[in-house]
């Protein structure tokens, strides 16, 4: 199949799997053998694109002129390549985890969730293929869109009002930031192609480059910089594999791709290293990480917890990219992928706390450990990940972030390991929790009673479809810890071309 | 016989109103108004392709060269809004059966179809002429069939709408008519390219040509409903019987901001309008006030069509910043978004007509839950919603984002920052819609409600995939306007 | 000649234009109409002369017909408009 | 020839006049409507007929001596109509004269 | 004998406009608005007839003796002008006799009010 | 006010001399003021006159209002239909050189004569049809 | 038939008259209008001899000047009135003479068309008068009017 | 001199207007403004605009008059007392301001140098060869019926419009009341 092919059926697969799937609403199971079939032969796609990718090539493929002389564009470049193979791919497990999940939770409107789903995959990959700040912006607001019924999913009064904090911080920051900076971009160069090494360069007054910056980083809301987190805690409302995607697939990776995208494609990072305009966002990237996990610390709430550690670690990704070094964009494009493991299998395993033994506290989940020690072990090497111990491939991302710290501003490398000793704070009293204290009296579970439940006997603490995915994605973890090289290459053009 | 497609375009549905009076039959009255309405698409679209292929046409009406005789004259501009006009109409018409049946005493369709097509040539007749009396003549032929048409509403509501449409209509008309008076006192001359060449001269800066300025601004202003004399526009887009809003909404406003786009640019000429007289001074505030006004002002109201309305004097707003912006960028996008905004518009405002022939009513409450009972009518309502955005692959980004360039160019970035706070309004009047139809359950008691019939179906979604359509393939929207923005803006 | 005319019958106009104003009763003020519309015939009449086309008598010829039939419509109106709240009309 | 016929033409124009003001002032000063209705029928008559005399001796032998007549014709046909209707309406609505004593009959 | 008039015509149409003008707007009465509207188009028909006028000349037939002719295109205009001034009259008309059987009053702001204040 | 005497017998005198005046001046309006226009509405008046008098029902006997609407409808017919014959004969819409082109002027005299009374055929009747339906609404009361 | 004929005459006659443009084609209109005229009519039912009183025409030659003269006389008789505010109004009831309708009318409109007489009422032959002044009415009671109006309408 | 018969007639309108304005009685307002068609249309006679003037004698004082009285009588002439309204004044004011001063750069009256006078392709040329061109006398029907006739059609077009229009809602019968009632 020729490459052209390959990028149209890993975009729109997904896209018409969306709307497929709507016929099959009175039938789940070929609804949601459908679902995998297609997660399956998207990730198919996306992975026989890798080794051209990896070979130096550029697959491109312009669907539609959208403007005159603005187009609807694709060409993979290394760090998209590493988005959508990462998208693609965990949003199999996802899809396993999520039929578990919906079924042992009897959610109504399972075929609208599983339709928003894969549209959301299918704008991700888009996202992460786009050519052009115009097409990026196109699939970002895509995905903004799709999740939203994904995010209000129980059609709660709660849910709903949360569903407005998500869509209406996101679509703000971007129509109010993010659009004019493409506009401004293309009234400046004429064109909003990404371009190796960047196409700003003396098309824009120095003094304008920071503001430019912050109309982008802001823009990308889903980069949840500070003060535009909040959409995040607030989407926790959702179904815990939406939180899974949300919080480590695709929305929230979304935003930090299109930051390392933007500095790296647009600006390039000799034009922020000669003028200093990224300067301002390391502040604002140490900051929100130091403060994301001070309020992680005081989250009982397991999800919100892992809210604010995402927060946290999407602007390690983010200061990658203020570095504008070479490293900095390593790191930056590995903790994509890091972040992306680690955090979804911590929230595959406090979903499976939510449907199987409805725990939300993290002072209840005392001796959970030895009920579901498979769930709880694939959260503990999660954790490691998160946290950037070896043999996690966390301990990789936070060694080149370290390091390029170390050559852009040495004292933010004090930053990046204050916040990793919060985050040990953060994660490991789970596990310690988890393990090693002692299980409460059986009749403690009463109040967690539901409809759905006749009574807590009937208790299954290990559900096999939400017990695989968490221990295939903490193997994951330490997968990427030892294929790192692999990794490394792949992403070696990106640093060539900013050097 | 593609000489004459010029008067054709007019005289076909003035020809066809006088043939359905005579044949009062509600079925082939409708027929024949689907047919002409097709026909007129077809025509304004040969005429838009010999336009952009071979220049500017030129019609000389009973044969006497202008500015003797009545010219019709048609650039890409024109070209674009005939287009527009017939095309919304090659929609509306048809769909318009279904909605006329509920909503009009059956003794009347016959009339109520040569109406329509009485309103159709008048718009495309102050389209397409090149004479500024003419303009007038048209205008009220539009005017006076849309103010029966507003009136037929089931509500009573509808009757006083249209009275003060046709109170404050007759006025803009009537200011219009000074304007063009106190011009033809000047120059001696009606023809707007003729018009033109002699405003030039001596008298450009005439206090005669300020005031006519000022008042063929003001009486466009007020068919177009700029703020502040936008009283008349949401009594009568809420009340009227739902096609008529599909129509009137989609078209109505756009071709009196067609009018004036006309008189500033090809009558007046930018140096007069803009340098001499600096009339963005006054249209910029007014239109980002417009803006903030209509969005706002939607967010409250429970009355769907009457949000709407609101929201489309928001629009409007953006239009006539376009306008204010003075450069090609802006203008284009204040031409592309008269049709993206009109199909948009028009596509919701169908919507909305199933809506109310299905559950007898346009309130936010009668919208519970419907996705699941009206799911196609409901997701028009989703795609509709999100080009009003102006969301990316939508109809209404393209807009925004020529107003956004022609805003950055001119380094009004407070005007960048307006016109995007203000799509960000629309996200919020729209999501209440979007979230009541699928994210609340209806009312139990609510009788069983069937999704609309094909025959409204179809139109409402033909117009709806138009402005997804014309989200991505922007040659004839964008291009066309482009095209007609620079030759407004005086390059050769 | 035809100017003193026209200012003397423009004069007697504006008498029966006060009585007009005046009222007070209704029928008083269609009386001064209709002589108002008697006097604006021969005004208009004089008037051909004046201007040297007195071809033009056609025009006054409708402004005979004219308030001949405006009076029978506010006639008509005063008889079934106003008194129909009082009596219903004895047929048409 | 010319200067006998504008004289006489004068006269008729200026006694037209003359009767025209009198029915306006009467229309003025009488104190009831049903009087007012004789002031008013001076204008209709006297002062209609004299001043388009007054203008045929000025037409000579012409087709708008004709037109001229038509119009004589015309109001002298309709105005009393018109008056007539105009009183007849007003003694319906009830409207009361200010009469001094008995109705003079025929009888 | 001509008297200079210069421009009074046009400032007394102004006045009659700004009459008519006046009584669109203030007036609560729908058929008195119309009226309104009436005067205020006519008041725009006679600065047409006005600026149409040319000294010494006469109506615009032809004539053995006339020297001049006034303008014959203001009065086309101003033709038309009227009856679609008529015209609407009539619809105004028309809708203000539904509005008054549907609503009891032909007061604005009694309707307004009885509308809910829209 | 039928059995009104004094009305009915001046009104039963004047109405066809209302209607030759109408029809005099729509077809004088080459050589004088006047026109269609002019002419609808005074045929129209001795329509509205006649119904003032002899009442609504004997009005609408004398002009069904359906035909009206179709005297209305053609007379706009009849206009634009000029238009397309000019164009048929070659000329552009409404240009009445094409309807003789030998003579021109014969060709503008017939087109004139022929819109006029497009024009005097639509006035009279969308005048009475006018009349008629307010006289119409308004007998209910 | 006889009023349908005359009838035509007169309105031809009378476009001639307006005309005064006597080509074929503007004469051949004038036919057709007073065809159609005369159609028209017949349509409304109006030619009948109320509504084309021609047999009077003759004797309207006498009565004309005589009615013309009565009105002079009223004419000064009312402007003496206006000035010097001399008025006495009275109702005047008298019965019309005449044998036909078209008889009574022309004689109330006679009274009408004099100033100081005004005709409020015709119902039957009953006539009700208004007057400026009791001097004129009882000269109107007594009669002279009537009687040539009577004479008038007997020389059928 | 005729300009003496002008400016008197002017006055007489303005009275005659606020006298309209003034009055309580709508019935009153609407035959005032059949007087003032009227007085118009001998205004115009006096500016040449003889047909126009035969026009608004017919339409003004005529059909418009008739049709008014028609639309009162199934309403009400009464119009209730409102105090003063100073916004409409003031912005009826403003306009005419506007407009006297957009007169204070106009042609005078009756100037035949005016710009309007003296285009070649148009007053002039309709003036001078309309007779050669067309062969009607009269000039304005020239104009009107076909140098303008296309504007003509449209005219008719508009009194179709209007006949459709009120059709439309005043024809057929009645609607009940309750369907009357708002929403
Ligand atoms: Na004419
Ligand atoms: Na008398």
């Amino acid at each position: 199949m020729s490459a052209t092919v390959l990028i149209v059926l890993s975009m729109f697969m997904p896209l018409v799997a969306g709307l497929v799937l709507r016929a099959f609403d009175k039938e789940p199971n070929i609804r949601d053998g459908f679902s995998l079939l297609v997660a399956v032969g998207t990730f198919a796609c996306v992975c026989s694109l890798t080794p051209m990718v990896m070979a130096g090539e550029r697959p491109a493929f312009q669907l539609l002129e959208m403007l005159p002389g603005l187009s609807l564009a694709f060409e993979i470049e290394p760090l998209g390549m590493l988005f959508a193979l990462i998208a693609s791919g965990l949003w199999i497990i996802t899809t396993v985890y999520a039929i578990g999940y919906m079924r042992g939770h009897h959610e109504s409107n399972q075929t609208r969730f599983f339709t928003c789903f894969a549209v959301a995959i299918g704008a991700a990959v888009g996202a992460a293929f786009s050519a052009n700040l115009l097409t990026l912006f196109t699939c970002y607001e895509l995905l903004s869109v799709s999740t939203f019924p994904l995010v209000a999913h129980h059609q709660s009064a709660e849910s709903r009002k949360a569903g407005r904090i998500y869509l209406g911080i996101l679509l703000t920051s971007s129509v109010l930031f993010f659009l004019p900076a493409i506009v401004w971009t293309w009234h400046l160069t004429g064109t909003t192609d990404f371009v190796a090494g960047g196409i700003l360069m003396g098309k824009i007054p120095d003094a304008a480059v920071p503001l430019l910056l912050a109309l982008f980083i802001f823009g990308a809301g889903k980069a949840a910089v500070m003060p535009l987190h909040r959409w995040l805690p607030a989407a926790m409302v959702a179904p815990t594999p939406v939180s899974a995607l949300l919080h480590a697939v695709a929305v929230v990776k979304v935003g930090v791709f299109t930051v390392v995208k933007v500095v790296t494609y647009t600006f390039g990072t000799k034009l922020l290293t000669d003028t200093g305009g990224s300067v301002w966002l390391m502040y604002v990237a140490s900051f929100t990480i130091l403060a994301s996990s001070v309020i992680a610390l005081g989250k009982d709430n397991l999800k919100a917890r892992l809210a604010y550690s995402t927060i946290s670690q999407l602007s390690y990704i983010v200061l990658g990219a203020a570095f504008a070094n070479e490293l900095g964009i390593m790191g930056a494009g590995f903790h994509i992928a890091m972040h992306a493991m680690g955090k979804i299998t911590l929230f595959f395993a406090a979903g499976a706390l939510i449907v199987l033994v409805h725990k939300t506290e993290i002072s209840d989940m005392a001796g959970i450990g030895r009920k579901m020690p498979w769930t709880m072990g694939a959260f503990f090497v999660g954790s490691l990940c998160i946290i950037g111990i070896p043999p996690t491939g966390g301990s990789w991302s936070k060694w080149y972030l370290l390091m390029s710290a170390a050559d852009a501003n040495v004292w933010l490398m004090g930053v990046l390991l204050i916040s990793s000793l919060f985050s040990i704070g953060y994660l490991m009293p789970v596990v310690t929790t988890a393990f090693f204290k002692p299980l409460p009296p059986e009749s403690d579970h009463d109040h967690h009673d539901d409809h759905h439940h006749e009574g807590s006997g009937n208790v299954e603490y290990d559900h096999i479809l939400c017990v695989i995915p968490p221990v295939l994605t903490a193997a994951g973890c330490v997968l990427l810890f030892l294929f790192s090289d692999q990794l490394y290459a792949l992403l070696e053009p990106v640093m060539a071309a900013n050097r | 016989m593609i000489d004459h497609f010029p008067a054709i375009q007019v005289a076909l549905p003035m020809i066809a109103a006088a043939v359905v009076v005579i044949v009062r039959n509600p079925l082939v009255s409708h027929l024949i108004a689907t047919g002409v309405a097709w026909i007129s698409a077809v025509i304004a679209w040969t005429l838009l392709q010999s336009v952009l292929a071979s220049g500017p046409i030129s019609y000389q009406l009973g044969g006497w060269a202008p500015p003797t005789g009545i010219e019709y004259y048609i650039d890409p501009l024109n070209a674009f809004v005939l287009f527009l006009v017939s095309g919304i109409a090659a929609v509306v018409f048809p769909f318009a059966g279904a909605s006329v049946a509920a909503e009009v005493d059956e003794n009347k369709h016959h009339l109520f179809y040569a109406c329509l097509l009485l309103c159709l040539t008048g718009m495309l007749g102050i389209t397409i002429t090149g004479d500024a009396f003419n303009i007038f003549v048209f205008l009220e032929i539009t005017s006076l069939s849309s103010y029966a048409l507003i009136a037929m509403g089931r509500d009573r509501r509808a009757l006083s709408a249209s009275f003060n449409y046709l109170v404050l209509g007759t006025l803009g008309g009537t200011a219009i008519l000074i304007g063009v008076g106190l011009l033809l006192m000047q120059t001696g001359t009606l023809n707007i390219a003729d018009l033109h060449m002699r405003l030039e001269g001596a008298h450009a800066a005439s206090k005669t040509v300020l005031v006519a300025l000022a008042f063929l601004t003001v009486g466009s202003s007020l068919k177009i409903a700029l703020f502040p004399l936008h009283a008349w526009l949401p009594n009568a887009y809420a009340h009227a019987p739902s096609a008529v809003t599909a129509l009137i909404a989609a078209t109505s406003t756009k071709v009196s901001l067609y009018v004036l786009m006309r008189f500033i640019f090809t009558l007046f000429g930018t140096a007069v309008v803009f340098d001499v007289f600096q009339l963005q001074r006054v249209l910029l505030p007014l239109a980002v006030i417009g803006m903030f006004v209509g969005s706002l002002v939607a967010i409250y109201q429970t009355n769907i069509k009457r949000m709407l309305a609101y929201s489309s004097l928001a629009q409007i707003g953006y239009m006539v910043l376009g306008i204010s912006l003075v450069n090609e960028s802006g203008l284009a996008g204040s031409i592309v978004h008269m049709f993206n905004h009109a199909v948009i518009k028009g596509g919701l405002f169908m919507v909305m007509a199933a809506v109310v022939l299905r559950t007898g009513s346009a309130d936010l409450s009668a919208m519970r839950g419907l996705a699941k009972r009206m799911p196609l009518t409901y997701l028009g309502f989703v795609i509709g919603g999100l080009g009003l955005i102006g969301v990316p692959l939508t109809a209404g980004f393209i807009s925004k984002w020529y107003l956004v360039l022609g805003a950055i160019q001119n380094g009004m970035w407070l005007i960048v920052a307006m016109i995007l706070l203000s799509s960000l309004l629309a996200v919020i009047y729209v999501w209440r819609v979007v979230e009541v139809g699928f994210f609340e359950e209806p009312d139990p008691e609510a009788p069983e409600i069937k999704e609309a019939p094909l025959s409204m179906l179809i139109p409402t979604w033909i117009m709806l995939g138009a402005s997804l359509f014309f989200g991505v393939m922007t040659d004839t929207t964008a291009g066309v306007a482009l095209e007609a923005a620079r030759q407004l803006m005086g390059a050769p | 000649m035809f100017v003193v005319a026209s200012i003397g019958i423009l004069v007697c106009m504006s008498l029966a234009l006060v009585r007009a104003a005046k009222g007070p009763t209704v029928f008083d003020r269609i009386l001064a109409v209709n002589n108002m519309g008697t006097k604006t015939v021969l005004l208009i009449a004089v008037l051909g002369y004046l201007t040297g086309r007195p071809d033009f008598l056609d025009l006054a010829m409708i402004y005979v017909l004219i308030n001949f039939i405006g009076t029978f419509a506010i006639l008509k109106f005063v008889k079934y408009g106003d008194l129909a709240q009082a009596a219903p009309p004895e047929g048409e | 020839m010319g200067g006998v016929v504008d004289i006489l033409s004068w006269i008729c124009i200026g006694g037209g006049l003359f009767f025209s003001l009198m029915g306006g002032i009467g229309l003025l000063r009488f104190p009831d409507f049903y009087a007012r209705c004789h002031a008013a029928g001076i204008t209709d008559t006297l002062g209609s007929i004299l001043i388009l005399s007054g203008l045929m001796l000025q037409t000579g032998i012409e087709l708008n001596l004709a037109r001229l007549i038509l119009i004589l014709l015309f109001l002298l046909f309709t105005s009393p109509v018109a008056g007539h209707a105009i009183a007849r309406a007003a003694h319906q609505h009830g409207l009361e004269a200010q009469v001094d004593g008995e109705d003079v009959t025929d009888a | 004998m001509n008297i200079d008039v210069g421009l009074f015509n046009y400032w007394v149409v102004v006045i009659l406009m700004v009459a008519g003008l006046y009584t669109v707007i203030s007036k609560g009465h729908l058929i008195k608005k119309i009226i309104g509207l009436n005067i205020f188009q006519v008041s725009v028909f006679m600065m047409y007839i006005t600026m149409g006028k040319v000294e010494d000349g006469t109506a615009p037939i032809f004539s053995e003796t006339a020297v001049a002719y006034s303008n014959p295109l203001n009065s086309v205009l101003i033709l038309t002008a009227i009856v679609v001034g008529v015209a609407t009259t009539a619809v105004g008309l028309a809708l203000a006799v539904r509005i008054h059987e549907a609503y009891g009053t032909l007061d604005e702001s009694e309707i307004i009010e009885m509308d809910g204040g829209e | 006010m039928k059995d009104h005497d004094i009305l009915r017998v001046t009104a039963k005198a004047l109405i066809p001399l209302i209607f030759l005046f109408g029809l005099y001046v729509q077809f004088h309006g080459d050589f004088g003021p006047g026109g269609g226009f002019q002419a609808g509405v005074i045929f129209a008046a001795a329509i509205i006159l006649y119904a003032l008098i002899f009442g609504l029902d004997e009005a609408k006997a004398v002009v069904p209002p359906r035909v009206l609407e179709i005297i209305a409808s053609l007379g706009v017919l009849l206009y634009a239909g000029v238009g397309v014959v000019t164009m048929i004969k070659g000329g552009t819409f409404l240009a009445y050189n094409a309807l003789d082109p030998a003579h021109p002027t014969h060709g503008q005299h017939v087109g004139i004569l022929l819109v006029e009374l497009g024009v005097g055929l639509t006035v009279t009747a969308v005048m009475c049809a006018i009349f008629f339906a307010f006289a119409e609404r308004g007998r209910r009361t | 038939m006889k009023k349908t004929v005359s009838l035509t005459l007169m309105l031809f006659a009378l476009w001639l008259l307006w005309s005064g443009i006597y080509t074929f084609m503007i004469t051949s209109f004038g036919v057709a209008s007073v065809i159609l005229c005369v159609w028209l009519a017949h349509r409304m039912n109006i030619v009948d001899s109320e509504g084309h009183p021609a047999h009077l025409a003759l004797a309207h030659i006498t009565y004309g000047p005589w009615l013309l003269w009565q009105i002079v006389l009223a004419n000064i008789d009312v402007s003496k009135r206006v000035l010097s505010g001399n008025i006495n109004p009275c109702w005047v009831r008298i019965k019309a003479p005449q044998k036909t309708p078209l008889g009574r009318v022309i004689y109330a409109n006679s009274i009408t068309l004099t100033p100081g007489t005004t005709t409020v009422q015709l119902s039957g032959d009953e006539l009700l008068v208004h007057t400026i002044h009791r001097e004129v009415g009882e000269d109107l009671a007594r009669g002279a009017m009537a009687s040539r109006v009577s004479k008038l309408e007997g020389q059928d | 001199m005729p300009e003496l018969i002008n400016i008197a007639l002017l006055t007489f309108l303005v009275v005659i207007s606020v006298v309209i304005i003034r009055a309580k009685d709508v019935f009153t307002a609407v035959m005032l403004s059949g007087i003032f068609s009227l007085l118009c249309a001998g205004l115009f006679t006096v500016m040449d605009a003889v047909d126009v003037a035969f026009t608004e004698a017919a339409v003004g004082a005529g059909v418009s008059t008739v049709l008014m009285l028609a639309a009162l009588s199934m309403t009400t002439s009464q119009e209730k007392e409102r105090p003063t309204n100073w916004g409409a004044l003031v912005v009826a004011v403003l306009t005419g301001a506007l407009l006297v001063y957009g007169t204070l750069d106009m042609p005078k009256y009756g100037d035949p140098a005016a710009p309007v006078h003296t285009h070649e392709q148009v007053a002039k040329r309709y003036v001078e060869t309309s007779l050669v061109e067309i062969d009607v006398p009269n000039m304005v029907t020239s104009l009107l019926a076909s140098y303008r006739g296309f504007d003509t059609l449209g005219e008719t077009t508009v009194v179709l419009t209007a006949c459709i229009g009120v059709l439309l809602l005043l024809g057929g019968r009645r609607r009940e009341e309750d369907e009357h009632e708002g929403s």
